[in-house]
């Protein structure tokens, strides 16, 4: 019943896509963009792509992540859309 | 940024956490070969543990040990080495990045000469991502301006 | 601006759906990615690099070069960002 | 037909581009050494177009290929006899005209005079080249050569009237050579795979016929240099232009290109037979009898002198191009005699404009009444121009007609016959006013500027050197008409090639 | 070591290195930068040399990175169209280079200056690498190369750069994964990455839905990196603000490698029959390119900047060579891959033209140029050599293109295009006439123009480089076309 | 029925690409532009790692005394290396647009695309 869970997760990950872009606080985007990133992390990794996976925590749910939050503190965490 | 909170409990965890981190990247760089992870990983982790030291600390104090002119030249640096591999093959007499000629240097048999190869460009490019993604984070959450510390 | 974006986005989509019918099924270990140039990476990692993790081989080795080439992006992306950012001339006056 | 391989047409060519480097590098600081070399460049190039032309009068012909550019466009001149006729013209009446500039351009102390030399002889190595040209990609070349450099020579007195006169002249050549001419050169390449000119045609027998009237049609578009009308509007425009530009340039060099393109592309890109079973010939000689006509009247409500005379360029050239219309040995053979006779007289009656406007600054023909006494030389040949236009013996203008009028009878038009004896009639219209006016009448009275008018009384020519000029090319018209032999020779050469008449 | 067996990579590898040490010397002395720069674009300029007489001599040249058989490892493929495009791009790449070096003292802070050649060389890095790669995967990597390279130059410029190079990211990424994507869908379907070897496989799933969509990707990916007319609108804002030496660059050499790439993916990877027997590609593209050619010119005529107009003539001339690969005939093909050098070499000179006259007069505006012509002779001349040949008058280079282009279109009965093609003629002659008219008959009365002079040397040098090789090439567009174009031209034409 | 189950993962992948898509080109925010951009190439990346999957198959890493080495028990590396390069492009791209979304925030102070249109027209 492996592919229950498949589908919970992407499920989740595609409200994580939806919430990263709708919500109004781009802090609060960074930090589901970041969910997004580690859920999709779980699912290559249920794939077998360990090293893509490892990679994409790294990268996607760590350093971008920073970044993201480095830049709004130089910028702003307001938004219209 | 960046000395968001100036927090004696995450200095300490941090003092703690960095070694370690810094420890674990170098294994994954360099056990590439036998487990998931690789330089990029590896490099990945090394920089964040260089961003976490400069988010629990001060910006002075990651650039007193790490130096931005050093910064920089390791960012060329890494990948000077990946290109600079391949060329070594190429003067040997083999195609740009055929490892397997650099047996006539290195003491080991042809396919095993590869894995040392492999080795050397993982260096590379752990050193070249973790010393980038330092300069990306501080170039972004400064705006350039190393010395001042603003949020 | 927005319904545009709309339609693009769905045209788009309906030609990615529409082409999907005709793709390999999902973990079908008989579909032409599979049994074409990758079995060999499988086969041949340890023989030929040494190296038991067919994805390290095959990044560092194999297909060394584009591993080059996402290197140097990455370096681009450093030179770019202090290109950018970095204001030097304000180190100066201090 | 022999052929001889002899750079001697890309030296003509070349010497006036080696002119216009010493012109510019010579500059204003000398100059006297600038037009030296202006007179030298233009002697020398005539020489070598007369050294040709006793090879030519004995049937041979002279073949230099420069560069093949690609395998199909190939850079090559072939002087023949239509080649020479045209070459021989052009580069005769350059000398007059170099001699009548520098008398015009240091009368007037214009500005600007290296560019103008300079860009003359460019223009003048252009009209060498369309001469010349063996193919309708060399021609087309130099016939775009012409038009860019002859745009700072309208231009040249950089009012905006003067900007605005060549933006026309360069709309109307640039544009349509462009859009149709072009198009046309590149359907004859797709179609016909040869874009030589040879003598009865490149185009087979096979070949749809609307491609082919459809190509006719973009080449008599695409060539507005012969001012064909409704194109016909940038020479009046163009007439804001120094006078001798006007004379050289728009009564020999450029739109005689235009006629020659015209000529050239009815009997050796088409041919005769072609034409005549598809009837085109009669589509175009009509086309020209409209603007013949045409612009024969609006000639007749000018009050400016020069534009009276640009408008009669565009009916006379309509008659060059009326004769080669026309199909038959006589209409081509008068059509090639006009280019001559009309060159004469035209650039005489430019002359005398110019001289008039360097004497007395005027330029409308209500003016000048009783001008005659004060310069009588000038007016004298401006007679003689007049009355060569009209087709009056013994002057060259007369030759032409005669020929066309057989024309028009061998090939049953007696529409154009009748086109012929209207338009004459025109002319003398026009033109019998003016001298009327020069010798008979009395100047008015001007109370404003009564010291003037007395002036009228006495003699004062227009400075030496444009008389000189001006009074040898209406030398030149009497002397064609008499001793015709040299024209003639060739034209029938032509004709015999082309139609397999005489 | 036989250095010329090796030069189809070293041409990509020598300025990589060249930017690596630029970053290392720019840290510990900035004035060898600009001589180690220019030493690895002269180096570049004879790699392609030998490059290019090896392929005349010994025919096409495969390289097996790392030593492994296709299509397992990367190859290099290097025949007469790679060679040609490297050639073009190194020439054009090398001349800026020169011309940079003064252009750049007013546009960019001294400190700045080893990262802008860092920069720079990766550019010319990914576009080398582009045209020279025989893998689609490898293709993306330098791809993405010279984009992020673009990106950074593009913004380093001045007014609105930064939001034009804002917009050139977020289109630029779109391309890229549409890129990416096809190439996805090529792998699912082929299990192979190597041209080559793709274009062996593929002919038997043409009728696949997934191929289908793969091409499409492809070409969507590549129309928007090139601005084929709706999808240009990243393209006049980011060359309009972009430093000078940047504009240069960028318009003729990035929008020649995408044409490049765009007929690899219609002709290597795909066979000529697809696009033109089994989808209707060909004929849509004919129009797409149709429409980009008449608006690009029309947009062009409206312009005040003269940067910004040139932009737009780019539009229409992009469309040029979309329209002559996919007319299906041999002479659309010859006019096409000819009009890729006579364009790069066309918009390079006037974008540099362009650059000098701001050098002095800080102004691109065409109604500041009046009376140019006494101030700055030999750029004047130049230009007008240039928009002769832009127009498209014989001898220049610009006519030869053009005469092949409408051969094809005639041949392949595309009407509209033929009209379309004379109809940007003309707009350039009104164009390019207008402004010759101002620099040379209207009287100079503004005061800006005070201080202007002749660019320095190191700028005029290339600018006359180039409008003299516009007009040798146009003399030997027949030698260029029988000793290289010719052999270009896919099989099935 | 046996469409949609058996390509699952390939729907979703487009669905995510999509929404990425619509962000990119219908968000007024830049930041939002960029975080579209992010889910789009991550939706990209879930579709080649997909292509790699082989049912009942282990990731590619062999253990050394194994003799007989059977393809299908382990995916397909090949794609997983791509998707490497794909990602360290990714990261790097989103380094770059970051770095300019903050120049274009010091010198328009806002990040809203159509404010800084209004800016800029004002200027004019």
């Amino acid at each position: 019943m492996i592919w229950i869970v498949d589908i919970l997760l992407l499920t989740i990950v595609v409200i994580c896509a939806i919430g990263a872009i709708y919500v109004k606080d781009l802090l609060s985007s960074a930090i589901l963009l970041g969910a997004y990133s580690f859920l999709m992390c779980l699912l290559w990794t249920e794939m077998g792509a360990v090293d893509v996976a490892f990679t994409e925590a790294a990268v996607g749910a760590g350093i971008s992540t920073a970044f993201f939050i480095g830049a709004i503190y130089q910028t702003t965490r307001r938004t219209k859309d | 940024m960046i000395r968001l909170i100036e927090d004696l409990h995450i200095q300490f965890v941090c003092r703690i956490m960095v070694p370690l981190i810094q420890f674990f990247a170098l294994y994954v760089i360099a056990h590439g070969h036998y487990s998931p992870g690789g330089g990029f990983q590896g490099g990945c982790i090394l920089g964040a543990s260089f961003i976490l030291m400069m988010i629990a600390y001060d910006i002075e104090y990651v650039k007193k040990r790490f130096p931005e002119k050093f910064n920089t030249f390791m960012v060329a640096f890494g990948v000077f080495l990946y290109a600079a591999i391949g060329a070594l093959c190429l003067i040997l007499g083999a195609e740009y990045l055929n490892y397997g000629i650099l047996h006539k240097i290195l003491p080991a048999d042809p396919v095993k000469v590869r894995a040392l190869g492999t080795l050397g460009i993982e260096i590379g490019v752990g050193i070249t991502v973790s010393a980038v993604m330092l300069s990306i984070f501080l170039n972004l959450s400064t705006f350039g301006k190393h010395e001042k510390s603003e949020v | 601006m927005k319904v545009l974006a709309l339609i693009i986005v769905i045209l788009t989509g309906s030609l990615l759906i529409y082409s999907s019918l005709d793709m390999p099924d999902w973990g079908d270990p008989n579909s032409p990615a599979s049994t074409h140039v990758s079995p060999r990476y499988i086969e041949k990692t340890i023989e030929e690099t040494a190296t038991p993790n067919a994805v390290t081989s095959v990044l560092a080795d194999y297909r060394g070069y584009d591993t080059l080439g996402e290197t140097v992006v990455i370096f681009t992306a450093a030179v770019v960002c202090i290109l950018l950012l970095r204001r030097f001339e304000d180190d100066k006056t201090h | 037909m022999e052929i001889i391989t002899s750079a001697k047409p890309l030296f003509a060519i070349l010497v006036s581009l080696i002119a216009t480097i010493l012109i510019i590098i010579t500059g204003e600081k000398a100059r006297n050494l600038r037009e030296a070399w202006t007179i030298i460049a233009s002697i020398v190039k005539f020489t070598i177009v007369a050294s040709m032309l006793p090879d030519i009068l004995n049937g041979r012909v002279i073949e230099y290929t420069l560069l093949a550019i690609t395998s199909e466009l190939v850079l090559q001149f072939k002087v023949d006899a239509i080649g020479i006729f045209f070459a021989f013209t052009a580069s005769f009446l350059w000398i007059i005209t170099s001699l009548y500039s520098i008398g015009y351009m240091r009368g007037l102390n214009e500005h600007a005079q290296t560019r103008y030399f300079a860009y003359f002889a460019i223009a003048m190595s252009a009209t060498m080249g369309v001469a010349f040209s063996a193919n309708i990609f060399t021609a087309f070349l130099f016939y775009e050569i012409i038009t860019v450099s002859t745009f700072p020579l309208v231009a040249h007195k950089e009012t905006p009237e003067a900007i605005k006169g060549a933006r026309k002249y360069l709309v109307y050549l640039l544009g349509t050579s462009v859009a149709f001419q072009l198009t046309a050169i590149i359907i004859t390449y797709n179609v016909a795979g040869n874009l030589n000119f040879l003598t009865n045609g490149v185009f087979h027998d096979n070949i749809s016929h609307n491609l082919i009237t459809l190509t006719f049609l973009l080449y008599i578009a695409g060539i507005t240099k012969a001012a064909i009308m409704p194109l016909h509007s940038w020479l009046p425009a163009a007439m804001v232009a120094p006078t001798p530009v006007s004379a050289l340039l728009h009564a020999v060099a450029v739109v005689k290109t235009g006629v020659f393109m015209i000529v050239r592309v009815v009997l050796y890109i088409f041919g005769i037979d072609i034409l005549k079973s598809l009837d085109l010939g009669t589509v175009l000689a009509y086309i020209a009898s409209f603007t013949i006509i045409a612009a024969s009247v609006i000639a007749l409500r000018q009050d400016n002198l020069k534009l009276r005379l640009a408008y009669s360029t565009v009916s006379q050239l309509s008659y060059v191009v009326l004769g080669v219309a026309l199909l038959s040995p006589s209409g081509v053979m008068g059509s090639i005699m006009h280019i001559v006779a009309h060159a004469f007289g035209k650039i005489t009656l430019f002359f005398t404009a110019g001289a008039i406007y360097v004497a007395t600054h005027k330029t409308n023909i209500s003016q000048l009444d009783g001008i005659g006494r004060q310069m009588p030389f000038t007016m004298g040949a401006f007679t003689v121009g007049a009355l060569s236009m009209i087709g009056i013996p013994p002057f060259a203008g007369f030759l032409s007609k005669w020929y066309l009028t057989f024309g028009a009878l061998e090939s049953d038009q007696l529409i154009v016959l009748a086109v012929l004896a209207v338009s004459t009639i025109l002319n003398a219209c026009y033109f019998m006013p003016i001298v009327y006016a020069a010798f008979f009448k009395e100047p008015k009275i001007d109370k404003h500027n009564l010291h003037e008018t007395l002036d009228k009384r006495t003699l004062k020519e227009a400075p030496a050197i444009m008389v000189i000029a001006l009074v040898l090319t209406a030398i030149g018209t009497i002397l064609i008409f008499f001793f015709p032999s040299l024209f003639l020779q060739l034209a029938q050469i032509v004709v015999t090639n082309t139609t397999g008449g005489y | 070591m036989n250095l010329s067996e090796h030069s189809s990579i070293l041409i990509v590898v020598v300025p990589l290195i060249a930017s690596f040490l630029n970053v290392f010397i720019g840290l510990w002395r900035r004035s060898l930068c600009y001589p180690l720069f220019l030493l690895a674009l002269v180096i570049c300029g004879f790699l392609s040399i030998d490059l290019i007489q090896n392929i005349i001599n010994n025919g096409t040249i495969r390289y097996k990175l790392g030593g492994w058989m296709p299509p397992w490892g990367i190859e290099y493929v290097v025949d007469h169209l790679n060679a040609y495009v490297i050639l073009i791009v190194s020439f054009i790449s090398l001349l800026v280079a020169i011309y940079s070096k003064r252009s750049l003292e007013k546009e960019l802070e001294e400190s700045k200056l080893p990262y802008f050649y860092s920069t720079y060389l990766l550019l010319v890095t990914g576009l080398l690498g582009i045209t020279v790669t025989g893998d689609i995967f490898n293709l993306f990597v330098f791809l993405e190369i010279a984009s992020l390279a673009g990106y950074a130059l593009i913004a380093i410029g001045e007014n609105r750069s930064v939001l034009a190079s804002f917009n050139y990211i977020i289109m630029g990424t779109i391309g890229a994964c549409f890129y990416l994507l096809g190439v996805g869908y090529i792998y699912i379907i082929t299990g192979s990455l190597n041209m080559l070897d793709i274009a062996q496989l593929l002919p038997k799933l043409y009728e696949s839905k997934v191929t289908l969509a793969a091409f499409a990707f492809l070409v969507v990916g590549v129309a928007i990196k090139i601005a084929l007319f709706p999808l240009h609108r990243w393209l006049p804002d980011a060359y309009t603000y972009a430093p000078s030496a940047v504009s240069v660059l960028a318009s003729a050499t990035m929008t020649k490698v995408g044409i490049y790439v765009l007929i690899r993916i219609s002709f290597t990877i795909f066979e000529p029959n697809f696009s033109k027997d089994i989808i209707p590609a060909g004929t849509i593209l004919v129009w797409w390119s149709t429409i980009a050619i008449i608006f690009g010119s029309i947009l062009a005529l409206g312009q005040i900047d003269f940067k910004r107009t040139l932009s737009y003539i780019l539009i229409a001339e992009v469309g040029y060579m979309v329209l002559g690969v996919n007319l299906g005939n041999k002479e659309g093909f010859i006019g096409a891959v000819l009009h890729i050098l006579n364009d790069a070499l066309m918009i390079a000179c006037l974008f540099m033209v362009t650059g000098g006259i701001y050098y002095y007069l800080k102004s691109r505006n065409i109604e500041d140029f009046v009376g140019l012509n006494k101030k700055m002779p030999l750029s004047m001349a130049s230009f007008s050599i240039v928009a002769l040949s832009m127009i498209g008058i014989p001898p220049t280079a610009g006519f030869f293109s053009k005469w092949y282009l409408i051969i094809g279109a005639i041949k392949a009965e595309q009407w509209i295009a033929v009209i379309a093609l004379l109809f940007s003629s003309l707009v350039n002659a009104i164009i390019f006439f207008r402004i010759l008219e101002k620099i040379y008959f209207k009287k100079g009365n503004s005061t800006k123009d005070i201080n202007v002079k002749e660019v320095p040397v190191s700028m005029l040098i290339p600018i006359l480089i180039l409008a003299t090789s516009v007009i040798l090439v146009g003399l030997f567009s027949g030698k260029i076309i029988s000793s290289i174009i010719q052999f270009t031209v896919p099989g099935g034409f | 029925m046996e469409i949609i189950i058996g390509k699952y993962n390939y729907w979703i992948y487009i669905a995510l690409m999509m929404i990425g898509f619509y962000a990119m080109i219908a968000k007024r925010n830049l930041v939002k532009k960029i975080v579209g951009m992010n889910i789009f190439q991550t939706a990209i990346i879930l579709y080649f790692i997909s292509t790699a999957y082989k049912k009942n198959a282990t990731i590619p890493i062999l253990i050394k005394s194994q003799e007989v080495i059977d393809v299908t028990q382990y995916v397909n590396p090949l794609p997983h290396v791509l998707m490497l390069t794909a990602i360290v492009v990714m990261v790097s791209t989103f380094g770059v647009a970051l770095a300019v979304i903050v120049m274009l925030y010091k010198k328009y102070k806002t990040l809203e695309e159509d404010e800084i249109i209004e800016i800029l027209r004002e200027k004019k």
